[in-house]
């Protein structure tokens, strides 16, 4: 990974109101990037500035470290697979695929050998001939993921590229995305919905909120050590609960004291626990920490989830293991287990 | 961006301005001056052809060429629609065939075309001529304004069925479907979803209907057989039999006032998105 | 070609199909001139044409009263009548006319009348009178001329004044009286008078005397008469605008036109009257005996020629408006 | 079922309704007489004629050419203005539109004239290219009014899908933009085309030198009967039109099939 | 739940090519009921057939035990989520949502109640006269939801309703419209990419692949008896590994063989053995039953995944510990979580 591709200084996006506030972000040259958040949070926006659709209304954009503020989508070396595809409907599957090569005047051999190349990638064959209306949604999507592919651009956006195909041909596709972004070399800004999508093909995943960035980490950074609860709620499924920090290494929450590996924070501080619900441990009653009754189970096919009623609070817990509704239980966890977050104001 | 493309409009402006807005210009001149001069040091500038065209006859006049062209222009809409829909829905193979075929009889010239009518309608015109082999009396279908709104929806019904049809044509068929899926039956369908989605093709449409039929001057003669005035008429009249091109020049300022404040009135109901979206329902 | 370069251009313009186009050929063969011939509906239209100085026409065919409104305004040029000597075939009597007093700037071309035409199966008896037009028995079956002069002279002479007052209280009664007609009037038209005629559409028709003779050529059961009250003669006649560039072969063209076997030859087509004194003895014979090709002079001592009115032409359109709006 | 039928009857009666003068006109053109008023018997003689009249010919000739001429550069003129009228700010927009819409509203007579008169003023002399300059005139604002409402309803992302994948704007316009709007396009040329062709008053006070059209001679014509050479004439007309029709739609199926049946162009 | 509310038998449907086959398939009143399977199955296909917006080609459709073939969309109880959301461009938020209430001529004043609470089921409180265009991607799917359960339909059709929805959301809204849907009493066929989501809210899952159905069956029968490798392989990630069924109880392979719980097969059937990832315990190598090196491991928040090579197969086992590449491990699993399945041809 090599020197800052993109940079977004100072970004910010008014329509009505503001959508992106301040955005400060840069991109590594072969970076594997997401944009992570909730809906209307303003990912698209980010990318169709990145794109050159939308002009930021303060801030400024560098591509390989030039200002391009005002240089036109098309002379820009990126390409867009859009949220909603935006194929073009009097084209034919062939066409709308060798578009970009088309404009770069390929030759006709070579297109038709690289229309053929994405779309067996796309697991499509043959569809060469089909109109755009009557294909399915998760077609269509591999469609416009192909025709960005077949240009080999610097940098490609991709606006929810998987959001609808089955989880099958998701990791299929996302293990071809992840291996063509190694194979040439292309810098990857990535917008989806799926945690684990993110979680599993990021190099730096970016949590937003509100049109602004919450935190900027490696997957695992941004799992493990969420800088506030909205990043922690956001990403997985987290109880967080109040708790005061009584020292270093030591927390209370839930009316009990618990070690933990935190430290750094003033004494006596609120703040927020975090607990995961797969390092949540369900054992027999009095082997637990904490006992509650199990309010409600659901079966998720990898595990079940449990809720459990400990009194002032319902804590969720999963595991491959069922319990039933009322059944008394005990919970368990580990020091390394209870994340501490500093409180503060964060709205949904 | 796209804002560059305002460029492709900017040889028109300059186009506009040399054959639309100066002629126009002209015409003001001549309106508000008086016949006498020929030299340009001495014009007199009046609005007396401003006054005159208050007089009641000429209100009258004006009053009736637009309702005539109103009556025309609803019954192109009421024609014209379904069958914008019906070509829209033919398969695209002969979609365009079908388009031809509908202008095609008006490259045949007006004039003929307005004699064959008369030819039709007159007292012993084919019409007539069936009825009475029916053992039914004459009706009298030529010179009144049934007759000229006869001629004016056959002249200009293509203008309105060519500009639906292309809004028409590649909406979106989901929208439809989702209306239906909604519980709106054809009818609510048509008036809630592809009526309004149509409305820029629409006002297109009364736009090439209306504006063209107010002034129109051939079919109230012919099929009219003169028996009314008609704004067109007068104007043609007063250009070329007066020769009175000043009080011709404020009735055609007048008219072209009238109508486009009318105009601007229909526009609000087009559904423009820069707007503030304003609501048809 | 070259030679066609070298060629003067002559540039004519008359009504549509009031010439046998074969002369043109003709003339051009004969004289080794291109002939631009350009045609145009109606007087007015000729009249805005050619005062805007769009083309420098050479030659012009209009009617009377247009010319003398040319004249008055000095767009006509002087004719040097010996360069046409065929003038002396020219009746004496179209020679000095209303339009063109002294002779001096026109030569006839065609003329006529104004006129009644009926139909002989509809119409009782022989009328003689401008009254039919107001006959009620024909409601709905008339046809007015969609032309002020013509229909306001109508009234006018039914009231035994003259085509060209301008007389406020002549003209309104003019006015009333075509306002009282307009109920039996199926139409004002000009142009359609004829087919419509011919048809069988109407049965009383006002019309010039050269349509009329066209219609019964058609339409054996049609009858013209020139109403006794007196009536319009109208004259179409060939002129110079000022504008023009070559004279002379104008006047070779002029000359053309009013040879006589010329003359019979367009009369043929045309089948307006003609003012030829020797193209008229050789006339077809159903043409010679028809009253609206060939007038009595008692009819022609009844009658005036339209004069330009100037001004008083608002008046007039003024009148004719409100009884069309009416 | 039942609509289907129903649509068929109501084309069927429209199209009645917009051939019967046709129909009529065409029946003349074989009568034996010069009056509408009279059916002469059957005769053939205008169809000759027509081959001997060089008046008409010529005006056909011009007719054709002015419409073609004029239809086309509209179609090209006005497609483009309303794209750049399109994205016009609101304000200059609405004028631009409202000036658009006056040699709509405008009687024929007076934009006839009032061309004619800046001709003039011009210095210009009046003959094929100032017909043919108001044509275009007249004929743009129609053809602006056409394209329109397909740009209204324009997916505007399919042109950031195209600038995206490295397509000039003008590229994106040409494959993208165009082919969308094309009913709109198409059917703007066939107003203009049609205006062109029926046009007499403009055309009349701004042609000269020799330069006119069929509905000059035609409207020249009336006073004295319109000749049964020109309905004659647009019956051939017609029946060009007709067999063209016939033979493109022949060949749009055949291209309709090729595609079909596979082949990447 | 009641009787079948909709029945289709043996419909088809061709355009070019067959897309649905021989459905037969009925659904119960108040049920929720969802169809799974690949990008391109038939699923969409299958929901406008019950919609009215697509004529069967061949078969039958009940509702209410009527034949309804030939009834249109409109005068169907039905109301539908379309995937491509299908809002109305000329109409404001307020307008999409209202709809359908205006055309049963409900009062305005319920209108405005009914349309505000459905923006607040949405999360869209105050959206009201936003112009759809203006929409974020998720923004306009939950405004398609809204437009769709404000008429409180006997059936409501949805099509992939939350795809375009971050995780939290999605929970959110699955929790919504499982409790409306208990609530009001509303039959849902829905469509869904999302495993866990088809597993959490179905009382009844549908296995499509290539226009056939492959499996009806509860959520809990689909994961844990798939019917067939196909079933297997697309609901959850499996380890499908050939074996030999040598007698009832005993099965073969990997070269060893184990105890399990399935029976009724022939005597040395071919068969196949489906192995859940997260049903495989790694143990220290001299624990386990199997013994491999883990050739690859990635981080996807809730749990590791890890591939281990042994020997003739890849197997891949989930796991909330992580082990590095190339250790030594060995896999555990008890009789339960072998899954036997008679061989069969399928194709993908
Ligand atoms: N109008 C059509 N013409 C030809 N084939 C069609 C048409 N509509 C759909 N198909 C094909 O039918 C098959 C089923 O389509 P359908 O939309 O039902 O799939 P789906 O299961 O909804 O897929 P997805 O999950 O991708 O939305 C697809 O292979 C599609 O290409
Ligand atoms: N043209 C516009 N006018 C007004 N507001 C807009 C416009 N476009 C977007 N917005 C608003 O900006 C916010 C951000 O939109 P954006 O499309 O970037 O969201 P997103 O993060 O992509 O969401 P999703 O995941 O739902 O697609 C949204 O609240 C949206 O409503
Ligand atoms: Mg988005
Ligand atoms: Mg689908």
């Amino acid at each position: 990974m090599g020197n800052k591709i993109i940079e977004l200084k100072n970004i910010s996006k008014d329509y009505d109101v503001r959508v992106l506030n301040k955005i400060n972000l840069y991109v590594n040259e072969n970076e594997f990037l997401t944009l992570l958040g909730p809906s209307g949070c303003g990912k698209t926006t980010t990318l169709r500035i990145l794109g050159g659709f939308e002009y930021p209304t303060e801030g400024d954009l560098f591509f390989d470290g030039k200002n391009i503020n005002n240089v036109p989508p098309y002379k820009r070396q990126i390409n867009t697979v859009f949220q909603k595809y935006a194929l073009f409907p009097h084209l034919n599957i062939y066409e709308n695929i060798a578009f970009g090569l088309r404009i770069k005047k390929t030759g006709d051999g070579i297109i038709k050998e690289e229309v053929k190349r994405m779309l067996k990638l796309v697991n499509l064959e043959g569809f060469e001939n089909r109109e755009i209306d009557s294909l399915s949604g998760g077609q269509q999507q591999r469609i416009a993921i192909a025709r960005a592919l077949v240009n080999k651009p610097k940098v490609l956006l991709l606006d929810e590229p998987l959001g609808a195909l089955d989880l099958k041909l998701r990791k299929e596709m996302q293990l071809e995305l992840k291996h063509m972004q190694r194979e040439v070399g292309i810098t990857f800004v990535y917008v989806t919905h799926d945690q684990e999508e993110a979680l599993t093909m990021s190099d730096t995943v970016v949590v937003m909120n509100n049109g602004e960035i919450q935190q900027i980490g490696t997957p695992v950074d941004i799992y493990n050590e969420p800088e506030n609860a909205f990043v922690a709620d956001f990403i997985g499924e987290s109880n967080i609960i109040d708790g005061i920090m009584n020292e270093d290494y030591l927390v209370t929450f839930l009316g009990r004291t618990f070690k933990c590996v935190d430290y750094g924070f003033p004494r006596n501080e609120n703040i927020h626990v975090v607990l995961r619900p797969e390092d949540i441990v369900m054992v027999p009653e009095n082997e637990g920490y904490i006992k509650g009754t199990v309010t409600s189970t659901i079966f998720k096919g990898v595990h079940y989830e449990m809720i459990v009623n400990v009194g002032t609070f319902e804590i969720l817990v999963q595991s491959t293991y069922q319990s039933s509704v009322d059944d008394r239980v005990g919970l368990k966890f580990t020091p390394d287990d209870i994340h501490i977050m500093s409180k503060e104001t964060w709205s949904e | 961006m796209n804002k560059k493309q305002k460029f492709f409009a900017y040889p028109y402006v300059i186009w506009m301005f040399i054959f639309i807005v100066l002629p126009i210009v002209l015409v003001f001149l001549y309106s508000i001056t008086t016949k006498e001069v020929n030299n340009i040091k001495t014009i007199n500038f009046t609005l007396n052809n401003y006054k005159l065209f208050f007089d009641p006859l000429y209100i009258g006049v004006t009053i009736r060429s637009i309702n005539l062209a109103l009556v025309s222009t609803i019954l192109c809409l009421v024609l014209g629609y379904p069958i914008a829909y019906i070509i829209s829905k033919i398969h695209s193979k002969h979609r365009n065939t079908v388009l031809l075929l509908f202008i095609l009889p008006m490259w045949m010239n007006m004039l003929l075309r307005t004699y064959a009518w008369m030819t039709i309608l007159g007292n012993n015109g084919i019409i007539n001529n069936f009825l009475n082999m029916l053992g039914l009396p004459s009706i009298r279908l030529l010179y009144n304004n049934s007759s000229i709104i006869i001629g004016m929806v056959y002249n200009f019904l293509p203008f309105m069925v060519l500009p639906i049809y292309t809004a028409l044509s590649k909406m979106d068929q989901h929208l439809v479907e989702a209306s239906h899926d909604l519980g709106a039956d054809n009818r609510t369908t048509f008036l809630k979803v592809i009526l309004p989605l149509s409305l820029p093709g629409v006002i297109s449409g009364i736009i090439m209907v209306f504006m063209p039929a107010v002034s129109s001057f051939v079919i109230p003669r012919l099929l009219g057989g003169n028996r009314s005035l008609y704004i067109g008429t007068l104007i043609e009249n007063l250009f070329l039999v007066t020769g009175d091109w000043n009080f011709g020049s404020a009735v055609a300022i007048m008219m072209m006032l009238i109508i486009l404040v009318s105009m601007s009135i229909l526009n609000r109901f087009d559904v423009d998105k820069e707007g503030s979206g304003s609501n048809l329902w | 070609s070259s030679s066609n370069k070298d060629k003067v251009v002559l540039n004519v313009l008359n009504y549509g199909e009031y010439i046998d186009m074969g002369l043109l050929d003709e003339f051009e063969k004969t004289h080794d001139v291109k002939i631009n011939y350009e045609i145009y509906p109606t007087p007015e239209d000729m009249y805005t044409k050619v005062k805007s100085g769009a083309t420098n026409f050479d030659l012009i065919i209009s009617s009377d009263y247009m010319i003398e409104r040319l004249i008055n305004e000095g767009w006509v040029q002087e004719l040097n009548y010996e360069n046409i000597p065929n003038y002396q075939y020219i009746d004496e009597d179209f020679r000095k006319t209303a339009y063109d007093p002294d002779g001096k700037y026109t030569v006839p071309y065609f003329w006529g009348t104004l006129g009644i035409l009926y139909d002989t199966t509809k119409v009782e008896g022989t009328p003689t009178s401008w009254d039919l037009l107001w006959d009620k028995e024909y409601s709905g079956q008339i046809l007015m001329m969609d032309s002020q002069r013509d229909s306001l002279g109508a009234a006018l002479k039914k009231l035994g004044y003259s085509l060209n007052t301008t007389n406020e209280f002549e003209l309104e009664e003019a006015k009333q009286l075509l306002i009282q007609q307009k109920p039996l009037v199926l139409a004002y038209v000009v142009d359609e008078v004829r087919d419509m005629m011919i048809g069988g559409e109407a049965a009383v028709a006002l019309l010039w005397s050269g349509e009329a003779v066209a219609a019964m050529g058609e339409n054996e059961n049609l009858a013209y008469y020139v109403p006794e009250e007196g009536s319009n003669v109208w004259v179409d006649a060939i002129f110079i605008p000022k504008t023009a560039t070559h004279k002379k072969e104008a006047e070779m063209f002029i000359n053309f036109l009013t040879d006589k076997d010329n003359t019979l030859r367009n009369i043929d087509y045309v089948w307006y009257s003609t003012v030829h004194k020797e193209a008229i003895k050789e006339v077809e014979e159903f043409l010679f005996d028809n009253p609206g090709f060939n007038p009595s002079d008692d009819i022609l001592e009844r009658t005036e020629m339209f004069r330009d009115l100037g001004d008083s032409l608002q008046l007039y359109y003024r009148i004719w408006t409100e009884i069309l709006a009416n | 079922m039942v609509k289907r039928n129903l649509h068929k009857i109501y084309m069927g009666l429209i199209f009645v309704f917009l051939y019967a003068p046709i129909l009529v006109l065409v029946a003349y053109s074989f009568n034996d007489s010069t009056s509408r008023g009279n059916w002469g018997g059957f005769t053939l003689k205008w169809y000759i004629d027509l081959f001997n009249d060089r008046d008409i010919k010529t005006a056909l000739y011009y007719t054709v050419i002015v419409a073609m001429l004029a239809a086309t550069i509209a179609t090209f003129i006005g497609t483009f203005s309303a794209i750049g009228l399109y994205n016009f700010k609101k304000k200059p927009k609405a004028i631009m539109v409202n000036v658009n819409y006056l040699p709509v509203v405008n009687p024929d007579i007076v934009t006839g004239l009032s061309l004619m008169i800046l001709y003039l003023s011009t210095n210009m002399k009046l003959g094929f290219l100032s017909m043919l300059l108001s044509h275009i005139t007249f004929d743009i604002p129609f053809v602006i009014l056409a394209v329109m409402p397909k740009l209204k309803s324009l997916n505007k992302h399919l042109t950031e899908a195209a600038l995206d994948l490295g397509a000039t704007p003008l590229y994106a316009l040409r494959k993208v933009v165009i082919p969308e709007i094309m009913p709109g396009i198409i059917t703007g040329f066939l107003i203009a085309f049609t205006l062109s062709i029926d046009d007499f008053v403009i055309s009349f006070f701004t042609t000269g030198s020799g330069v006119t059209n069929l509905s000059i001679v035609i409207y020249s014509m009336a006073r004295r009967g319109v000749k049964p050479t020109i309905n004659a004439l647009s019956t051939l007309m017609l029946t060009v039109v007709l067999i063209l029709l016939f033979f493109i739609n022949k060949r749009s199926a055949l291209v309709e099939g090729q595609k079909n049946n596979g082949g990447i162009k």
